[in-house]
Parts: structure tokens; sequence; C-alpha cells
């Protein structure tokens, strides 16, 4: 493949519109006749309807309809709610007569005003019944405490299958590698005895019994052997994704299809689920979402709630506009789950890792079972490459906003909570901080998660962090800042310098592209992908005008809605979409080469391989064609080369789009079915510089450097904008991002940004460096793979570790590291006064 | 219930064009009647549907409000005056840079070119029990969710609770504290001049308001007198985030230089007490004392005497005592030069 | 007029927050009522007394009597009074704030109520062991008594004997204290850990919202209550005809000629009288 | 552009007319447009003085709209509900964010947290207002997002946009540290503020040249 474009920085065709205020998204659409609902919300962290009279609301001026749980569909085990969410029988509904956590909607009415609808759902007569609740995982665990839900406080997943991770985020590892799904996890009720937690000293995660367990090599002898061996127990945080845009979505029906204005992140993919839970059939649904303010993982297949509209709008006979405010997106916006994770971890007098013991608490929400406390455990067998590692964990259930992957599901979780453990062993040993993780970096094929049925472990499909760190070394001038700040003093300011090593799923594969030259030369690109801000909607179609060798001016891309006949393309999400659609990309312009090589022999004659494809012709031994005269013999031939014939193994979302395009010009298609030899893995190191003020404990950093080992560049200032981007994720969840309840009501106290507290432009680092070694992967055609996840836990890492070189590595240990965590720990000798394992505080 | 937001109800809004006219009708609608001046707390209230007043009586068109004069060596600024307009004005940064810094450091800059310093100063606790619609003290109600075994209280006060434990939020109140000002009140039985720290009403003696102000009065002006203009100022403010934050606590001092000791001084500190707090008995101590280390540490110990911190908020006892002793020293305390 | 006042807790619940401050209203409305009502019809009407001449015979019968009988011991006026200056103290920090006198009160408020719980605990101990601790109460035997008050009350000649140490009215109003102080007493009590004192740590969990409702409903209501019932008390204590008593309470005696001129000696015995028994050195309040 | 055209085949179209038409029936009710109207509180007289009347006059972009504006009304839901300003975008709708900033007088407002009534007779410009109306050239700042590729959801971008041009009224030559500041009210949760940065100053730079 050549380097016109790839690697190229170029201006994606959505900016004018989005810099214009013409993009659309889902609150910007008007609909004649279109009504608004507004939503009744429980009151309440765990309760039961008691009464319920809507029959005041109903007779009320301009309220048209109200819809309540009983006009849901029904939760079904099993059902899979597009690719990355599976369903339990006790999955959320959208409505709901036992609300599980306060904000949780109970009924929508539609009004021909939001005054009125809000006026009416004050005017309903509703009683609830409180319900024992519980808003932190660790008291959930305590004998006698109150369960989240009626059945039990912790999922009981069935050992994991084959393949290792049953994770929701690790279906992102690729289909093809994905294991058979397992039997759905059930809610039990699991605590701990008074025993566990007497054993547990002040601030220690007690080691009770935990239903979920992997592991390779021997543990034991590990840290038997090891001649230092730490063991420290690190709370992190739950957030919310807080996307700027809301979950707000506008339905109408219209001949027996809705028309769902949505927000999503990704367009295909949303379908299936919408289908679900609006209990209709695939087929009747057109989604819409040309625009998406942000995601995060929050909307990675939509959102359960676009359900309400759609169904209160067939109910209505009338468009509906729910808008979502922000106090709401707080609660039904999901968010990360916290990890509290108790690590031992065994090392070597020079450094290397001998053995992790790992126990791990998923702070999970009241509804499906999520895999971040063990893709914790994955992240660091991979980050870290332990000579052995078991895992062992527990998904709890808490009256708190239900939870769902956040940009680095896990991922972020697990760097987080090893990286001051390895900074401490480096202090302790006497060892580089950049050398220890060298050390102990992934390499080549590397290994990680369990050992698997055929004794072996899982493996990468390449690793360049050594790479990656030498790199940063040189361009963070590292040793240049170890001399000068590494807890070093000026006045009443410390400042110190951190690294971190964090790895995220890289790309999935198996996914269809679909494109057609037209007869006038242009070339129309079907795409699947959600524009959810990642460019990555328009990069990775780079690669068709790239192979075709066409100006990128000469490629249309048609997105945003599902009526235009799209490809079956991978959920935006996981970093998936760079490496997988890349690969579909390259398939169907492999296809398309081909097709059109067969065309100029059969017009031109000779031999099809003699045909190059170059400067927007096809050229060979009898001439050259156009690609306008390319088009117009496809039409004329037919078959697979205007679309009427295609491959078999494109999937049927895939071959019903080509078949409703076929006959327009010349069609490349294809599944992608390339080898691939590894699960594809991303790694981002990052580089911290921070100052502390000893005196407020405030801190701010000065530097940060990430350098991504994430295959090829696509698109440099894509890349660099993932890398400063998921790095103030990482920042928010090392310096400010919480969450606060109220543990007598289990109630929300922080509900605003400003309680909330995402970062601002003025807490962002002052010099930022973003770069990558740009090396390919291995393992695919295109060498790219995806960078948005691992960055998060890098910064995350690397900022707490910064922190702890200025004041010390007992002074905290939880995040985020707020002034007042890091003052009482300095007035108290550098140890924390905090407490480690109180949630939402 | 139902917890309905972003929704304002509706309500019947004046636009009085002249102080008389706003005096007439707040005396006219009493409690029923809220008052607008850059709307921003107001707003909250509003959207939460927490406050419904039949009459909102916007200040925004009344020019005589808005405004910085020259009041012989003093400034009388009025109370509708954008906090934008007080940062950017020459004379307050010549005489009372004090009051620029902590004007800089409100909240953003969309706030600052709306918000006023009436309203900043004026405005209601952060406490997020309270605003979040909880039937508190302050509230209306009979107790106080911050100040319970279980509560989240990392923001709240250390000093003078008195059932309540919200803090004051504002960064301009310590500064004007600390400068002396005074508050220009009109209602329709006259005007009145209050002193700055007189202004701020702690729980004990209303556990309902914030201010002197009651239903019918209107602050007009704030006259900053000459007194402390050049002094040497300090302001400090500590919060999570560097844009949209309240402080964690903030301090505003002036002093005026006796040879190379500290002559006389104002001391005010903001978020530790439901009103700014004045440090009467470290000012009298430090006075005649150089500007030393000794001396700052002697002040900021004697800051925190009597502090009794609730569950979460003991932090702001050594965070207080530091920035006492910051103020004293007049600088954050060396800094690095690479 | 809503008597109660709801607030919603944080679920959203209904639950009683306290008593209507109208009723403090109300009872200081009918305390006033009551004091002038009484004074209009004492004032109109005549008030009846001891005859002149049969206070003189029994004056000469009981000649062995001291000049001046105690009625209250040091003690039990000293009880009488801090009792008194709390219970002000209690009333002034509790109404104040409401009728718009804006100081910090809680302080005062619950210090106070701590003065008035202790000193009605001594006042308990000392009038169950000390005091003829059935003198203050009233029961189903007094019912012939009280409707002959009524009627004398109302101008009626009615015969029987002068009181004991306690006329009937004040021992129904002592069981009106009794029960309108100690509920006061016990829900002030409950209610100062949700203050924050250095007895307590400040705990508003350890009853439910509802049981919180209802304490706070009864010290509201016991609270107004005690309103009007001072403002009667006090009424009673500068009435000049009921100044020999408040004098009592503030010196400890009364003549000899007052002892005989409004109460049955036989009821009330003192030391060197007419009963069959000697006096305690003490006697009841 | 691609984007532009399918935005506009999206069957929205018929409610801009729909608006409109509510602006000219000013005061008649419940039309599909007549967001937040209601019958009962339609007062035609000011019941008091300083009352003021819901028929008022916005100058928006450079035109004088006159529209029926509740007194509750925001000036973010006005732009986006009644003139079909949808550029304008709403994030918090609690002044914390910035995604609905438009200038008043060329002052960076958070319109969300505006009544519409207290704007009346002031310029108000919002992201659907800087490009040349005429030769639909962009502003140098918008221009300057094209150059760089600025954002990435660009959800936030509008309110980015709009403060950037109004702080640079103000300080038309800032360092980026400068800008930082006089940008700092708007949050961004793809958190490109580098890129962003990178953007406006390029903007800044393009405003300078002309």
């Amino acid at each position: 493949m050549a380097n016109k474009l790839i690697g190229q920085n170029y201006t994606t065709p959505d900016l004018v519109a989005k810099v214009t205020g013409k993009a659309k998204y889902a609150e910007d659409y008007r609909v004649d006749g279109m009504l608004f609902c507004k939503l009744l919300t429980s009151p309440m962290p765990h309760a039961r309807v008691k009464r319920l009279d809507t029959s005041k609301a109903l007779a009320m001026p301009g309220v048209k309809a109200i819809l309540t749980a009983d006009d849901m569909p029904g939760a079904a085990a099993g059902a899979t709610l597009g690719e990355n969410v599976q369903s339990t029988a006790q999955a959320e509904r959208g409505l709901t007569n036992e609300p599980l956590y306060q904000g949780e909607p109970i009924l929508a009415i539609a009004a021909t005003s939001e005054l009125e609808a809000a006026e009416a759902v004050e005017a309903i007569d509703i009683e609830f019944e409180a319900l024992p609740f519980v808003v932190d995982p660790i008291e959930a665990l305590r004998p006698g405490s109150a369960n989240a839900r009626t059945q039990g406080n912790v999922w009981v997943r069935p050992p994991a299958p084959a393949g290792g991770r049953g994770a929701s985020g690790d279906a992102a590892r690729g289909r093809g590698a994905a294991p058979p799904s397992p039997p759905p996890p059930q809610v039990t009720v699991w605590k701990w005895t008074e025993a566990d937690f007497a054993n547990a000293k002040e601030g220690e995660l007690p080691l009770g019994k935990f239903s979920d367990e992997w592991s390779f090599g021997n543990v034991d002898d590990g840290l038997k052997k090891a001649d230092l061996v730490l063991d420290e127990t690190f709370m992190t945080q739950s957030t919310g994704h807080q996307p700027l845009e809301t979950r707000t979505a506008m339905a109408y029906w219209q001949n027996g299809k809705c028309y769902l204005h949505g927000s999503t992140q990704s367009t295909v993919q949303t379908v299936a689920s919408f289908a679900r839970w609006a209990g209709i059939q695939p087929n009747q649904v057109v989604m819409i979402s040309e625009y998406t303010g942000g995601g995060f993982g929050s909307k990675i297949p939509g959102s359960i709630f676009m359900a309400i509209p759609a169904l209160l709008s067939k109910k209505a006979n009338a468009p509906v506009m729910m808008r979502i405010t922000r106090e709401e997106e707080h609660f039904i916006g999901r968010a990360r789950p916290g990890v509290i994770a108790r690590v031992k971890a065994g090392f070597t007098k020079d450094g290397r890792i001998t053995a992790i013991d790992m126990y791990a608490i998923c702070d999970n929400g009241p509804y499906d079972a999520q895999g971040d406390a063990r893709t914790a455990g994955t992240t660091i067998s991979l980050a870290y490459q332990p000579q052995a590692m078991r895992w062992r964990g527990l998904t709890v259930l808490t009256n708190t906003p239900p939870k769902v992957s956040q940009r680095a599901p896990g991922g972020m979780q697990g760097v987080g909570i090893m990286e001051p453990i390895l900074s401490k062993a480096a202090r302790r040993l006497g060892i580089d901080q950049v050398e220890i993780r060298k050390i102990n970096a992934p390499s080549g094929k590397a290994p990680f998660g369990p050992t698997l049925p055929n004794g072996k472990q899982a493996y990468v499909t390449s690793a360049f962090v050594k790479e990656a760190l030498d790199k940063g070394r040189e361009l963070f001038k590292w040793d240049e800042k170890k001399a000068a700040f590494s807890g070093k003093r000026q006045g009443t300011k410390a400042r110190g310098i951190g690294v971190a090593v964090s790895p995220f799923a890289g790309g999935s594969i198996g996914f269809d592209a679909l494109f057609i030259i037209k007869p006038d030369g242009r070339i129309q690109i079907q795409s699947g992908i959600g524009n959810l801000g990642t460019h990555s909607l328009f990069d990775v179609h780079r690669i068709v005008a790239e192979m075709l060798d066409v100006p990128w001016e000469q490629c249309d891309v048609v997105f945003g809605n599902t009526a235009k006949n799209l490809p079956w393309t991978c959920v935006s999400a996981g970093s998936q979409t760079a490496h997988a659609m890349t690969r579909a990309a390259h398939a169907a312009s492999t296809s398309a080469i081909k097709k059109l090589q067969e065309i100029a022999a059969k017009s031109r004659g000779g031999n099809p391989e003699a045909y190059k494809v170059a400067g927007g012709k096809v050229s060979g031994p009898g001439g050259s064609m156009t690609f306008a005269q390319a088009a117009q013999k496809a039409i004329e031939l037919g078959g697979t080369y205007d679309g009427h014939e295609v491959p078999e193994e494109l999937n049927n979302f895939t071959k019903t789009s080509a078949k409703a395009l076929a006959g327009q010009g010349l069609m490349g298609v294809a599944k992608d079915t390339y080898p691939r030899d590894g699960q594809s893995q991303s790694y981002v190191v990052g580089f911290a510089a921070v100052e502390v003020d000893t005196e407020t404990g405030a801190v701010k950093v000065l530097d940060y450097t990430a350098i991504g080992d994430v295959g090829r560049i696509l698109n440099p200032r894509g890349l660099k904008g993932q890398l400063f981007g998921g790095s103030m994720l990482g920042l928010g969840h090392a310096m400010t991002q919480r969450w606060a309840y109220d543990q007598h009501y289990g109630l929300a106290l922080a509900r605003r940004f400003h309680h909330n507290r995402p970062p601002t432009i003025l807490d962002a680092p002052t010099n930022f460096i973003g770069d990558a070694v740009d090396l390919a992967d291995p393992e695919t055609p295109t060498g790219i793979r995806g960078v948005g996840e691992p960055p998060v836990g890098a910064a995350y890492g690397a900022i707490m570790n910064a922190i702890a070189d200025a004041i010390g590595d007992d002074a905290f240990k939880r995040s985020p590291v707020t002034a007042d965590i890091l003052l009482t720990s300095l007035e108290n000798g550098g140890k924390r006064t905090h407490e480690t394992l109180t949630a939402h505080i | 219930m139902a917890v309905i937001r972003d929704v304002i109800a509706a309500f019947e809004l004046f636009q009085p064009a002249t102080v008389d006219d706003a005096v007439r009708l707040l005396d006219q609608h009493g409690a029923d009647a809220l008052v607008l001046a850059g709307g921003l707390d107001s707003m909250d209230w509003l959207k939460d549907r927490l406050k419904r007043p039949r009459y909102v009586v916007d200040l925004s068109q009344i020019k005589e409000l808005r405004g910085v004069r020259d009041v012989v060596g003093g400034l009388e600024i009025g109370a509708m005056t954008p906090l934008t307009e007080v940062v950017r004005h020459p004379l307050v940064k010549d005489r009372f840079g004090l009051l620029m810094q902590a004007a800089e450091l409100v909240a953003s800059p969309q706030i600052r070119n709306q918000g006023t310093i009436g309203g900043n100063v004026s405005q209601d606790t952060r406490c997020w029990y309270y605003r979040g619609g909880w039937n508190c003290y302050r509230a209306g109600g009979n107790t106080c969710y911050a100040d319970t075994p279980t509560a989240i209280n990392r923001e709240h006060a250390i000093f003078d609770a008195d059932r309540c434990v919200a803090v004051s939020p504002s960064d301009t109140a310590p500064a004007l504290v600390a400068l002396d000002a005074q508050m220009i009140i009109r209602n329709s039985r006259g005007e009145r001049v209050v002193p700055a720290e007189e202004y701020f009403v702690g729980p004990g003696i209303d556990i309902t308001r914030m201010n002197t102000l009651r239903p019918g009065d209107l602050l007009t002006a704030i006259r900053i007198p000459a007194t402390w203009a050049g002094a040497q100022f300090y302001f400090e403010k500590v919060r999570d985030r560097q844009v949209w934050d309240f402080p964690l606590v903030n301090i505003a001092s002036a002093i005026k230089p006796d040879g190379g000791n500290i002559g006389s001084m104002r001391l005010v500190v903001g978020a530790v007490s439901c009103v700014p707090r004045r440090l009467k008995d470290v000012e009298t101590a430090v006075a005649g004392k150089p500007r030393n280390e000794e001396t700052a540490k002697m002040a900021g110990e004697m800051a925190i005497q009597g502090a009794q911190p609730l569950r979460y908020n003991g932090y702001k006892l050594p965070l207080m005592r530091n920035l006492v002793k910051r103020a004293i020293r007049g600088s954050e305390g060396g800094s690095w030069t690479s | 007029m809503d008597f109660l006042t709801w607030g919603r807790n944080p679920w959203g619940e209904w639950v009683l927050t306290h008593v209507s401050w109208s009723l403090f209203w109300g009872s200081l409305f009918a305390g006033i009522l009551f004091l002038v009502a009484h004074a209009t019809y004492m004032f109109l009407s005549a008030h009846r007394k001891r005859a002149v001449a049969e206070t003189e015979a029994l004056e000469a019968r009981y000649k062995g009597l001291p000049n001046e009988i105690e009625r209250h011991t040091l003690v039990a006026r000293l009880f009488h009074w801090v009792m008194a200056a709390s219970m002000f103290v209690l009333l002034f920090t509790a109404f104040l704030p409401i009728v718009g006198v804006r100081f910090p009160w809680v302080a005062w408020h619950w210090m106070a109520g701590l003065v008035l719980t202790g000193s009605i605990l001594f006042h308990v101990i000392h009038a169950s062991f000390w005091l003829d601790f059935w003198s203050i109460w009233v029961g189903p035997k007094d019912i012939p008594e009280f409707r002959a008050e009524i009627l004398r009350e109302l101008g009626h000649d009615v015969p029987g004997p002068k009181p004991g140490k306690y006329p009937l009215g004040n021992r129904l109003y002592h069981l009106v204290i009794v029960v309108a102080g100690l509920t006061v007493i016990a829900s002030g009590m409950f209610m100062m850990v949700r203050v924050r004192t250095p007895l307590f740590t400040r705990n508003p969990y350890v009853f439910s919202d509802s049981t919180w409702g209802f304490t706070y409903v009864a010290h509201g209501l016991a609270g107004v209550g005690l309103v009007g019932l001072v403002i009667a008390h006090v009424y009673f204590a500068v009435r000049p005809d009921k100044w020999w008593i408040t004098k009592s309470m503030i010196f400890g005696w009364i003549t000899r000629r007052q002892y005989l001129e409004h109460h049955e000696p036989s009821r009330w015995i003192v030391a060197g009288g007419a009963g069959s028994r000697p006096a305690k050195p003490s006697e009841r309040v | 552009m691609e984007d532009n055209k399918m935005s506009e085949e999206t069957p929205q179209s018929a409610s801009r007319r729909n608006f409109i038409k509510g602006v000219i029936a000013a005061g008649a009710v419940a039309s599909s447009s007549a967001y937040l109207f209601r019958s009962t509180t339609l007062h035609g007289q000011p019941s008091a003085a300083g009352a003021v009347e819901r028929l008022i006059t916005l100058n928006v972009n450079g035109q004088d709209r006159r529209i029926d504006v509740m007194p509750q009304d925001t000036l973010a839901m006005t732009l986006r509900y009644k003139l079909g300003l949808t550029g304008t975008k709403l994030g918090c709708d609690r002044a914390e964010c910035g995604a609905c900033t438009v200038l008043v007088d060329d002052v960076p407002r958070y319109s969300c947290s505006v009544l519409a009534h207290t704007v009346r007779g002031r310029k108000i410009t919002t992201i659907e207002g800087l490009a040349d109306a005429t030769t639909g050239k962009l502003h140098p700042v918008q221009q300057g997002v094209i150059d760089e590729q600025g954002f990435q959801c660009a959800f936030c971008m509008p309110g980015f946009v709009m403060a950037t041009v109004g702080y640079l009224k103000t300080n038309p030559n800032p360092t980026r540290q400068e800008l930082a500041h006089g940008i700092s009210g708007n949050l961004c949760r793809c958190q490109d503020y580098d890129k962003i940065l990178t953007a406006m100053m390029r903007g800044a730079d393009n405003a300078r040249k002309g």
C-alpha cells in the first residue's frame, strides 16, 4: 500500500457542517406535530411502585399519552443487544415498577409542550414503597447488609469458557476469536463473614470468598521466591461517561417503520439493539444518527431509553422528542464501575515481577454484569508480564446508576491499581522507573490472561512497548527531568515524574465493507460507522482511495442513516474500528481492483493481472480505462461486477444493502477474512511531570507525553487528538472526577458538572507531546490498530506515579487524588489518613 | 414527588428601568418576588423548580445600578456591574487589586461576563444537600443532612456551624470584607448602609438566609472606602478544578506596612463558615510584627483555633492555616525557577 | 389553619416536620385572652375571701402559730426560680426568632433545656423523698372540691373547707405543667442529638424520619402550650390578690393571718398549729 | 458537502416553515411549534409598570426577529425552538459547559442562563451568523478549525468558536495561555483541548491576517 493518504493529515468532510452549526444532532431535528416527553424518575435508590394513578395527568391539557413499564417489552435471557450487550432476564427495560437506582425512569408522558409534560408528571399520583438498598460495594458484602436487588447482591458467572475473557468489553477482541457465549450469570446472595472483615487491617481489602477466578503459573511459588513482596489495596472510583450531548432521542412512525433520531456511537449496530429494546423487528427500524456528541462507551449501541420516544410516539400517533437533561443523564447516562483491588506482587531484586495475586471487586451497579474487574486483571497480566498470576473477583451489585464500558473499561482501572505498586517497587529496589517497565514489558507475541484448556495462554498480535518507552523517554526528556525534579522541592512546591504502561484491545475482525465506483467516476463509500468524533468514520475509508489510487476528494462517504444501505460494521467502540474497518476496506478494495482488472481485460484484452490500477485508471497491455468507463462496463456486465451477485460470506445486513445498490456501478464489497494470529492489542506509554503544592495539596500537571504503539499511523492529527483526549480522561480520573452518594438515603449528591468535575482546559497539562512508534501490526494487512482506549490508563497511572514521586508512595490509596487527600497525608508524615474502602465520597 | 429539571415554571416578569420602580415592585410583591441580577444563582433555583416565584423582577434594564464610580479615593460599584467589568476597571486594579484578583477567579469567563458583583456576594450557599432540594433547616425543614455520621461534607464548614454547616461560596465576599466595604441597600422605607462584615449572617442568626437582605430589599451598590486603597494585598483560592469551581478555602488580606513590619492588617477567609470569616484576633496579634515565617506560623496556628471539622473536611484546617501563612508572607512560599 | 407542618424527606415521602408556628400565636393569644377575661371577671365580681370575723376567730384559736409560716423552703424556692429562669430562656430562645428577633439561639436553648431537665430531675427526687409527694396531685377525690371551686368562682356561696397547702387550681396547673414539661423535656433530649453539642455526636439517623416528625410535633405542641401556661402563671403571680403567694415564693413564708385566711389549717398542718402531727422541716412547694 | 446535504434531507424541513408560521401567528396557541406556549398565561397588556410583553424583537445575526417569548424562556431555547438556530447546543443547560455560548453585544454569554427578554435590543450572534451571509466565506476562527481539523464530536464546537470570537474582540493577539483562559468557560468531553487550542490560535492568526 502506498502512503499518499495513510499517515497524512486531511480535513474530514463533515467539518464545515460542524463548524457552521448545520450539523444535526438528535435534538436538532424538528418534525411537524412533534410532542415533547418528560420522565418520572425514581426518587429512591430501590423501591417498588405501590400505587400509580395516571388519570389526573392524562386529563391535563396538552397531554397525549403516558407510557409505563407495562408497555415495555420484557427482558429475555441470552438475547444479544447489538454486538456488545448481552441481555439477562434481570436486564433493564427502560421503564420499571421496581426502580433499582435513583433516577431510574418509571414512566413517560408526551404532551404538546415540555411545560405541560412536566406539569403532568408532577400531577401523577404515585406512591413508592422503599426497599432495602446499598450504594457501597464493600458494605454490600457485610454480613446482614442490604442487597441491591431482591434476588441478591452479586453476579455469579459460571466458569469462563475457553478463550477466557467473559467480560462484555472483551468482545471487542475479535469475533473470530470470541468464545461461545457462556450461560447467563445469576444474581445471588453472597456475603463475607465478620471474621473476613476482622482479619483485614484498616484500609486493606478483606479477603472473603470470591466467585470468579483464573490463573496461570504458580503464584505461591512466585511470591515465595520474590525478593520483595508488596501488598496494596487501591480504590478506583466510579465515574459517569458524561458525553456533552445527553441521550436525547426523537422518534416517529411512517409506513410501519420507526424513524429514530438518536445519539449513538454505532450506526448499524444500533438497529438490532434498538429493535430489541423497543420490541420491534430490525427491519422496522430506520436509525438516523449523523452526528453524536460523544459517547465514550455509554452509547455503544445507542441507549435503551431510545425505546421510550419510539413507543410513546406509537401510542400518541405523533412524533415524540425526549430531551434528556444533564441531571437525568447523570442517572441514566451510564458509568464506569469503580474497582477496589488488593494486589500482592513479588519482585526479584532486578525488578522482574515473579507473581501477582490479585483480588478485585467491581462496583457493578444494579444491572448487567460488567467485566471491568476481570479485564483489570488481564490488562495487568499483559502490561507487566508477571511470571505467574492469579486473579479473583466479585461483581457486586449496588443501587447506583448502571455501569457499562467506559473508554478502556477495566484496562484503565488495572493500570491505575498496578502502576503505583510497580513504582513503589522500583523505588524500593533502586531501579529506574522506565527501566523496570522495560524489564517487565510485553514484546512480540506476548502472552496474557489465564491458562486456556490447551495449556497455553492467549497472546497478542504484536507489542512494541519497549520501543515506545524508549521513544517517550527521549521526547519527554525523562533522564533530564529525573535529575531536576524527582522528589525534589523548591519552596512549598514538590515535583515528581511518573511513567505508566497501558495496553488495551486494539481491534476486531470479520466485518464487511461496501462501495461503488459510479459511472461519473466518483466513489461512493457506504459506511455503517458512527460519527462520534473519532474521525474513524472517514479515516478508515481512506484505505479505499489509497488502494484505488484516487484523490480523497473523489470519494463520497454515505453515513448516519440505516435506510441508506450500509454494510455490516463493528460497533464504534473499544478501539475496534480503525483495525476492523480498514481490514474490511482493504478486502473490498482488493475485490474492486480485481473487478477493475477483469473488466479492463474483458474490454481491452489481455490478462487481468497485467492491468494496474493507478491514477484513477486501470491500465495495462490493451490500454487504459477510466473508472467511469469501468463503472459503466460493470453495470453492463452485471453479476458480481455491479453487485447483483455478492460473496456468500457477507453478513445478511450487507447483502440486503448490496442488493439495494446493485446496478449503480462497480461494486467493491467484501468481508474481512484475513487471518490473524493473536489478539490485537494497542499500547500507550505515558510520562507525566507534576508539581504538588505542599501547603494546599493542589496538583498541576506540567508536562505530559503519550507514545502509542498502535500500529501504523492512520491520521496523525486524529492520533494526537485521541492521545490527548484519552490522556485527559485519565487525568480526570487521577485528579478530579468523582461521584458522591449519601449513604443513609442512597441518593446522589454530585449531579452537576461542578460536582463531578470533568477536567477543564486549564486543568490540562501545560506541555503535551503525543506521538507513536508507527510500527505496523504484522497481523493485519493495513498494519493499523486502534488508539482510543489505552491513553486513558497511561495518563491515569503516570500522573498518580508522578504525584507519588513528588510526595511519597503512601500518600494516597484511592483516586481521584485531590488536594484534601494530599494535604492531610502531608500533615500526617506522608501517610494517608483517608478512607480506602468507602466508595463515592 | 416527581423531580423535574430544566423546565422553568411560568412566572410574571418585570423589567423596571429605575431603582425606584424596582423598589416599588419589590415592596408590592414582597416574598412572592424573586430578584434577578445576573441570574446565574437564580436560574438554578428556577430550573430545579425548587423556587417557583409568582413574580420575577429583572434588574438588567436599570442603568444606574451598573458601573464603577470614583468616590474620594474609594470606589462605588453598582451592584449590577458584571464581574468582568470589575476585573477590567483601571481604578479597581489601581486601588483594590485584591478585589480584581478575587473577581477574576470566579467561575468562568462567561459567568464573569454575566454575573454581577452584587449577585456574587449575595449568592446562596452551594451545600449540595440544600441545593439538591433536600428539606434541610435552610430550606425550612428541621435537620441538617450534611452534618451526620455518614454525610459527605468535604466542602462544608469548620467554624460557627449552628445546626447548618453550609459555607459562603463567594470569592469576592472575603475581598470586600477585607477592604471594609459597605453595602448600600434600598427598600421602600429608604436607604441603609451595612458594613460588609455585617451584611453576611450565619445560621444561628438566620438559618434560611446568607445575608441581611429581606424581602423588599435591594442591594444597589457596594462602596469601598479609601482606607485600604493601595495596601499590600494577598488573595488565593484553592479549588479542585481551575475553572467553574467554588473555593475549598479562599483568603483575602490587606496589609499596611509599618517600616519592615506589619502596620495593620485585614484578614478574611472564605468557605470555612457560613459567612466570610474575619480573623480579628490574628489581625491584632500580627500588628507590629515582621512579615516573616515565624509570624506566619503563629498567625496560621491562631487562625484555626476553635475549628470543628466534620468527617470529611478536616483538611480545611491545615489548608486555612497555610493560606493564612501565605497571606502573612505575601507569597505562596517560593516556586520553581527552572 | 394547618396545625402541623409537613415536609418531604429526601425520598420525596411526606413527613411531619413540626407544628405550625401559627399554633404559637394561638397559644399566645389564648394565654392573653384568658388573662384579660379572668382579670375582667375578677374586677367585676366580688372576690370571695374567708370572712374577717371567721379569720379572727381562727387566729385566736391558733395563737401558737409563729408569725411567719414557712410556705416554701429555700431549696424549693431555688428550684422554682431556676426552673422559671430556664423556662423563660427556653421560651424566648424558641419563639423570639419566630416572631422575627434574630440571634444565635440554639446553644442558649439547649443549655437552658439541660438546666430545666436537671432542675426537674432534682425536683422529682426531692419531692419524692423529702416532701409530701401526694399533696400536689389531683385525683377522683378532688371532684367535689373542683365542683365547689367552680361554683364559688361563679359567685355561689358553697360551703366547704378552704384548701390545704395547694389550692385545686394550683394542683391542676401543676398537672398540666408536668405533662407539657415532661413532653418537652423528653422530646428535647432526643432532639439534642440533632444539634451539635459537646455531649453527643450529632446523628439524626437514630430515629426514622417519621419518628422524628412525631418528636418535633410533641416538642412543638408542648412548647406552644407552655407559652399559654406560663402567661397564665405569670398573670396570677402578679395579681395583687396573689402577691402574698408570690412573695412567699421569694421569701419563703406567709403570715399567720394569710395562712388562716386562705387555708384550712386542718388540711395544711403547720407545727404549732392545730394539726395532729408535727410539720416536717420543709414542705411541698 | 455531503453531510450538509444529508442533514437537509431529513424531515425537519417541514418544521422550519412551521415555526415561521408560529412566529407570524404569535399568540395563537397549539401549533406544533408552540413549544412552552401556555394559553392561560397569555396576556397582551402589561399588568403593571415594568411588566413585559410577550411579543418581543430580538436582533439575531443582524436580523430583527419578532417572536412570541414566554417570560421564563431562555435565550438558548428561544434560538433553538423559536428561531430554528440549532447550532447553539445545550450541553448542561446550567451555565457549566459553554456549549450554548453566543455573543450578546460581542460578549460571550451562556445563552441557557439568559432570559430571552433580558436581551431585547441587544445584538445577538450565534454560530450560524459567523460566516459571511452572502459569500458563505467562513469566519477566520471557523476557518482555523478547518485548517487544523479541530475538535472531535464537535458538540462543544459552536460554543468554543463563539467564546473564541468573543475573546478575540478584547484581545486579538493572545498567547496560547491567554486564549486558554479566555475560552476556559467551555467544556469538551472528548477533551481534545490541545487541538482545540491549536485550532483557535490558528483562527486568531487567520483573523489578524484578515
